[in-house]
């Protein structure tokens, strides 16, 4: 049977931390690998660092709000803001692309959610917020060895 | 089986349970550590610095004791 | 400033140590001692416990709704479930009570809890659910003795 939790909380940076430990605790039910459970905490960092510093541009009255749901062999996770939103997605998921330079991002952190997750998709709209959807499938072979 | 067990896991399909449970046993080593030195309870971030990692994972792998045997249970038996 | 989070989560006894530290991962921002950060996670656990095994009787349907607030050094929770709820909650809160007996419950949650935290309230409707409120000041003595 599938489990389902959904986590929100203030747009705080020291929260980011929070928020990779919870969904990292989440996934710990089925066990993966600490490569996985790497990524899957890599993946949150960047999704809820975006929605901090870009959707609600540091103002920490805003709210993240995350789901995760865990079925089988899988882990799916929506990030959401109600922030600024993104006017051209196709040019913020390619890699290197960054509106705010100025703070020394990479621009690599929708190219980082893409290839360590399965599946990533982007829904945005100005002025209302954005959501990312990320799918991750564990690996089996941990089954084998039962 | 042990054997496949360990080979699996050292070959990069290293499990969160092993590792968490190494984490809480550094863990409850620092907490006695420092009781001793600053003659009272540490704080969480004490202990995660004496250990390098952050509060939270302290938080989370602290508990491993505890829900570890349930992992185990439903994973290995 | 404050800061808050709201997490919910099936009513899987799988997920009673995911709330643990979960609300202990959010504490941690308060820097408590790890006494005090045991006594959270208990308190947590506790009624974390109640809500699935007396609210929803294992139900893994239900959903189990947690908020928490930092605020200078109080950390205050609010766990509720949508189940059962208590018929007499006096009766409810005396230490060794249990509806239970057969599943040899202690009867001491409730106990517990009004030890660890400096409040707790208990507001529930038959049929509608119950919440519980618990409210903790950590010291601050720490600082003095380093
Ligand atoms: N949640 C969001 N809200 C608004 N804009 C976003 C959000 N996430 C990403 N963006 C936009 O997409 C760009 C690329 O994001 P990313 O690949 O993470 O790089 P970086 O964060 O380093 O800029 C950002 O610079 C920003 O313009
Ligand atoms: N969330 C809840 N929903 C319904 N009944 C509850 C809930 N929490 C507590 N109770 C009732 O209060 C009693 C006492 O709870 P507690 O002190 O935790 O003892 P125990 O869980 O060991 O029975 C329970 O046996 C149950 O009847
Ligand atoms: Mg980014
Ligand atoms: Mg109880």
């Amino acid at each position: 049977m599938e489990n389902k939790m959904d986590l929100s909380f203030s747009a705080k940076s020291e929260n980011e931390s929070f928020a990779r430990v919870t969904v990292g605790a989440f996934l710990a039910q089925l066990d993966p690998t600490m490569e996985e459970l790497t990524e899957i905490k890599t993946v949150v960092s960047e999704a809820v660092t975006n929605a901090i510093i870009h959707g609600y541009d540091n103002d920490e009255s805003g709210m993240v709000y995350i789901s995760a749901v865990l079925r089988d062999n899988e882990i799916e996770i929506v990030i959401r803001d109600e922030g600024n939103g993104i006017l051209d997605i196709d040019e913020a998921r390619e890699p290197l692309f960054t509106s705010k330079p100025e703070l020394e991002r990479s621009g690599m952190g929708f190219t980082i959610m893409e290839n360590f997750c399965h599946e990533m998709k982007v829904v945005s709209e100005p002025l209302l917020g954005t959501t990312v959807y990320l799918k991750k499938q564990l690996t089996k072979s941990k089954a084998i060895c039962r | 089986i042990g054997e496949i067990q360990r080979f699996l896991r050292d070959d990069g399909t290293v499990k969160v349970s092993r590792s968490i449970k190494e984490l809480s046993n550094k863990i409850r080593k620092a907490k006695d550590d420092l009781t001793k030195e600053y003659r009272r309870t540490p704080t969480v971030n004490e202990i995660a610095i004496h250990l390098g990692v952050t509060p939270e994972e302290v938080v989370f792998a602290g508990d491993a004791n505890r829900s570890l045997t349930s992992i185990h249970e439903t994973v290995y038996e």
